[in-house]
């Protein structure tokens, strides 16, 4: 265990539960995007590029998908 | 050999080629293309069965066979019990197929395809021999049944349904995976045959009850056993006729046939010493299971909602089985299995031709309108007797094994418990179509849950009224299979051979991994005895009673009605109270479930 | 149930299911010392028989190649899920008006999207020999898809992904892995036995088959989520809010 | 502190977990789901962990090199798959409940019961 580690994982575990009580859609959808940069961040850390190459790509695409869908609730309301 | 692969890579490539095509080619071709392909599988798979009599088919993916014990590549073990299962999984498909004919047109190739992928992940579910390939087919069913199950989306039942299924099953799933991960950290296998040898020869610690208290909680919720329960009986209520029979029929029995594939070549060795208390546990669940599910079918009067809870009651008793841990018990529950997968497939398509023909699917409403579909009658009269398991038809042999073993156990308190689950959900079966095609009973029944919306089932631009056979034909046929299944000669006596195979560990082991082939075994004769035929009578006869019950309670003098109502209003108002449709109290039940589950194997393994 | 008995049963189970899941991970090797034999075996013998550098691509598509033929189901199944439950029997349509951007952005877009497609082929074709492959460069095509619809407008989007032959790719893809597979099985050997030529390490024709197998899922990753996202842009674009009941 | 990563993922999946429970809209309830899958990625890819190893990559490495387990990343790649197809399905039904049943929030979404 090395400190870099030691810092992800207490940013991670952070960032798990700022996204579960956000409660806000349009915060959520930062929240949720950020967490999932942490997470490839900790996977590059422990030596999983092809794992954080996916989390990025699906979080990249992930993102824009939710606000699409929150945008398009928010509007039936 | 070569047949292996062919019973996931057929429905697979069929429904590629048909998205890729379909849209090309004239109307029909979806329901052809579906129905051959469905069909072709099933012949695969009934090959298959036949030539692993003797020994597994063990097959390596791309060839990798183990090396110095160590499996390299992704293995399928294909014997009799779980190739019969992929079988009933294709001839429930093409059955499912035969009766949608024109029935989806609205969606093009989509109900096709998805049925398809669906089949192709329950053939690889029920032979795959790794532990992660058995998630990635779970997912796999998963994600095809979260859709299919939405598929009348323009409805809040459907809704309701798809949502609670998909999350709960989700978090079902994550719950295996944790397991998965827990035993790869441990013995650095995933193929089940070398994780039980990893585990060899030291006492089950911390690390191992609660993996496989997280495993056993994941397949669980796929069959739907108490308190993972609740979705099953909002999906299979909301779900289109078509889908309701593959997924009662086949899938939940999945989720307990993988129980007993991980349990046995993984994991019988280390929890050896334990397997009282884990019988114990088993049994006690699956006890429990069986007489909620019961219950609550009774009070059902939703024709679809009404055999979800009938599934869910019978799941309880395979659980039994299965949780009796011998291989008599395992034969048993397997044969039951298939021939009650049959029965409900048939029961519930001729909710479907009430649905198609009479456009509801209410039992109070439908009360003496049974007339416009009469051949439906015969299906829920024979329906009802064979989940009530009348000798020597259907589901008996399987019950008489089961019955036979709990005595071999000590658990001779188990038949009249399973008897009176059988008694419940075949006595409200029962009741159901003598109210609809007698006419029998009260109009009324206020303790019955609340009145579905009418029915909307049928897809209003189907032209006219679809040919007899098609409309007829596959329930029925597969009501004469499910009660004709016993009359293979020496079927009981074979099964168990097959059962002891399965659960004869070392000698598993040394065929997946090193290739021996076993000792060719003599099939044990099994002489049913008096026992089973007494408890067939008995649950046959007690739920014709239950059903005139059921019918006529209201009319019971004062005395014998008032005080057992008082008595059972309360509790049966509160398990209702449960069942309470929303996804939120549902995960808070799984989680129950799953901490129950672990800290009792906690308590209990030492 | 009421929403506190919920909480309340949850809190209590969630301590009991978090309490036991502490106590099995505590039995696990400590963190850093994994000796478990099947990714050990792997790491040593992957590179010497498949000429792959990148070892979890040799997991993926040879290996482990039957799990990542369920996984592109998955993704195929999910997109025909989405569709069915999206699907707009009533034919509800309204008038998409023509969103005008500058010149400027469109050409940003442009030439930002030619990019991504460049950056999205890179990463589907090294995916054997450095990180990346079929899935993660699938989704920076589509993604390529998308940004012509953000910088341009809707028309331009669903012209250049016409539904039906999204489709067919996307058929072609998830079906084209089963058939390698199949292929394997008509040469006489296993389900996707690694067939061609390995070729010399390090380089991009080598792996076998493994190629075939990474451009198709590379076809069916970019097709499912092109699908993905025309089916909720649908939603966002075309559709009227509610329907009136 | 060698616990400390394990630790992580069962914090997730607890946190994860209670927001599911809890949720009032079924975006968040997606959103939390995934967070809660999140958690068998950490898990997996911390099991497979070894101390000054590299990843499972051997382009410009000497032979021999000590790496982290490659078969742990795999699984979470297919897992990675299967959590985004799972949440773009569960938002196709919250669309639809909203346009169909006029809510989001899967406390009101209780048409069967008892």
């Amino acid at each position: 265990m090395i400190p870099l580690q030691a810092a992800i994982i207490g940013l991670v575990a952070a960032g798990a539960l700022a996204v579960v009580l956000t409660r806000d859609l349009v915060r959520l959808t930062m929240a949720s995007s950020l967490y999932a940069l942490l997470l490839v961040v900790l996977f590059l850390v422990f030596q999983a590029p092809d794992v954080a190459l996916s989390e990025l790509v699906v979080g990249a695409v992930g993102f824009p998908l939710v606000i699409v869908v929150a945008v398009v609730l928010e509007r039936g309301k | 050999m070569v047949l292996v692969p062919l019973v996931v890579a057929i429905p697979l490539v069929a429904a590629a080629a048909l998205t890729a095509m379909g849209q090309f080619l004239g109307r029909r071709v979806d329901d052809l293309t579906g129905i051959a392909a469905a069909v072709a599988t099933t012949v695969v798979s009934t090959m298959l069965l036949l030539r692993s009599l003797d020994h597994d088919l063990v097959y390596w993916f791309g060839g990798w066979r183990p090396r110095h014990g160590i499996a390299l590549g992704i293995a399928f073990d294909v014997e009799p019990l779980s190739a019969g299962i992929a079988a009933l999984a294709g001839a429930l498909m093409t059955a499912s197929f035969v009766f949608a004919w024109r029935y989806f047109d609205e969606v093009g190739t989509l109900f096709h395809v998805l049925m398809l992928v669906f089949l192709a992940a329950m053939n690889g579910f029920a032979l795959s021999g790794d532990l992660f390939n058995m998630f990635v087919f779970f997912e796999l069913m998963s994600v095809c049944a979260f859709a299919l199950v939405g598929y009348a989306i323009e409805q809040r039942a459907p809704l309701q349904g798809a949502i609670n299924f998909a999350v709960t099953n989700t978090v079902g799933a994550l719950l295996l995976l944790f397991g998965i991960a827990l035993v790869y950290g441990r013995t650095g296998a995933l193929n089940l045959a070398q994780i039980g040898r990893a585990l060899d020869g030291r006492p089950p610690d911390g690390l191992l009850v609660v993996a496989f208290a997280l495993l056993l909680t994941g397949f669980l919720v796929k069959a739907g056993a108490v308190p993972f329960h609740f979705w099953l009986s909002d999906a299979y209520a909301a779900a289109p006729i078509p889908v309701c029979v593959v997924l009662s029929g086949v899938m939940s029995d999945l989720g307990l046939h993988a129980v007993a594939r991980i349990y046995w070549p993984s994991f019988s060795g280390v929890f050896a010493a334990d397997a009282g208390s884990l019988r114990a546990i088993l049994v006690g669940s699956g006890v429990l299971t069986a007489l909620v599910g019961g219950t609550m079918a009774f009070f059902q009067r939703d024709l679809k909602r009404l055999l979800a809870f009938v599934t869910i009651g019978h799941v309880g008793i395979f659980l039994a089985g299965i949780g009796l841990l011998t291989a008599r018990a395992l034969a048993g529950t397997t044969l039951y299995v298939l021939a009650d997968g049959f029965v409900k497939g048939g029961l519930f398509l001729a909710v479907g031709i009430l649905l198609r023909r009479a456009r509801d699917g209410d039992e109070l409403r439908l009360r003496g309108q049974g007339g416009v579909a009469p051949m439906a009658g015969v299906a829920f009269l024979l329906g009802g007797l064979g989940l009530a398991g009348l000798p020597p038809f259907g589901t008996f042999p399987g019950s008489a094994l089961i019955i036979r073993s709990a005595g071999d156990v000590g658990y001779g308190w188990l038949p009249p418990l399973l008897a009176a689950a059988s008694i419940l959900t075949a006595g409200t079966v029962l009741r159901a179509g003598a109210r609809i095609f007698l006419g029998l009973g009260d109009t009324d029944d206020p303790s019955l849950s609340h009145e579905p919306p009418a029915a909307e089932e049928e897809p209003a631009h189907v032209p006219g009224r679809v040919s007899p056979p098609l409309l007829f034909g596959p329930a029925l046929a597969l009501m004469v299979v499910g009660l004709g299944l016993a009359f293979t000669p020496g079927l009981a006596g074979r099964a168990t051979q097959w059962a002891q195979r399965f659960e004869d560990r070392p000698a598993h082991t040394a065929e997946l991994l090193r290739g021996v082939a076993p000792r060719p075994a003599g099939t044990p004769a099994f002489h049913p005895g008096a026992a089973p035929y007494v408890y067939g009578a008995i649950s046959t006869v007690g739920a014709v009673g239950f059903a005139f019950f059921g019918l006529y309670r209201r009319r019971l003098p004062a005395l014998l009605r008032r005080v057992p109502g008082r008595l059972t209003a309360g509790p049966a108002a509160q398990l209702k109270a449960l069942h309470s449709g929303v996804v939120g109290d549902y995960v808070a039940w799984l989680t129950f479930g799953a901490a129950a589950l672990g800290g009792l194997l906690a308590l209990t393994v030492r | 149930m009421s929403r506190g008995v919920r909480s309340g049963l949850f809190l209590v189970s969630a301590a009991g299911l978090t309490a036991l899941l502490l106590w099995a991970v505590a039995d696990l090797p400590d963190f850093g010392h994994y000796r478990g034999p099947y990714g050990k075996v792997l790491n040593s013998v992957a590179v010497g028989e498949r000429h792959t550098t990148n070892v979890v691509a040799a997991v993926v598509f040879d290996y482990r190649g039957v799990d990542t033929m369920g996984e592109e189901f998955i993704l195929f199944a999910s997109v025909m899920g989405v569709a069915l439950l999206l699907r707009n029997p009533h034919r509800e349509r309204r008038q998409v008006p023509v969103r005008i951007q500058s010149d400027a952005v469109r050409l940003a877009g442009i030439g930002f999207a030619a990019g991504l497609l460049v950056l999205g082929l890179y990463v589907v074709a090294h995916g054997y020999l450095t990180p990346g492959g079929g899935f993660q460069g699938g989704v920076v095509l589509a993604s390529a898809f998308v940004l012509v619809y953000l910088a341009g407008d809707y028309h331009a989007y669903r012209s250049m992904s016409p539904t039906p032959a999204i489709d067919v790719l996307g058929a072609t893809g998830a079906g084209g892995y089963t058939v390698v597979g199949i292929v394997s099985l008509l040469l006489g050997s296993a389900f996707l036995h690694n067939f061609g030529p390995l070729g010399t390490t390090g380089k991009l024709a080598s792996g076998g088959s493994i190629p075939f197998l990474n451009v198709a899922s590379a076809l069916e990753v970019s097709a499912a989520f092109v699908l993905l996202f025309s089916e909720f842009l649908d939603e966002l674009v075309v559709r009227p809010k509610a329907r009136s009941e | 502190m060698s616990y400390l990563p394990y630790a992580l993922a069962v914090w997730i999946f607890a946190v994860g977990l209670y927001g599911v429970v809890r949720s009032r809209n079924l975006v968040h309830l997606v959103v939390c789901l995934s967070v809660a899958q999140s958690s068998t990625y950490v898990l997996l890819l911390s099991i497979g962990y070894v101390n000054r190893g590299t990843a499972p990559i051997f382009a410009d490495v000497p032979k021999g090199t000590r790496a982290v387990d490659p078969v742990v990343q795999a699984l979470t790649l297919t897992d990675v798959v299967v959590s985004v197809t799972v949440a773009a399905l569960l938002l196709a039904l919250a669309i639809q409940a909203q346009r169909h049943a006029d809510t989001t929030d899967p406390d009101e979404l209780s048409e069967m019961h008892g």
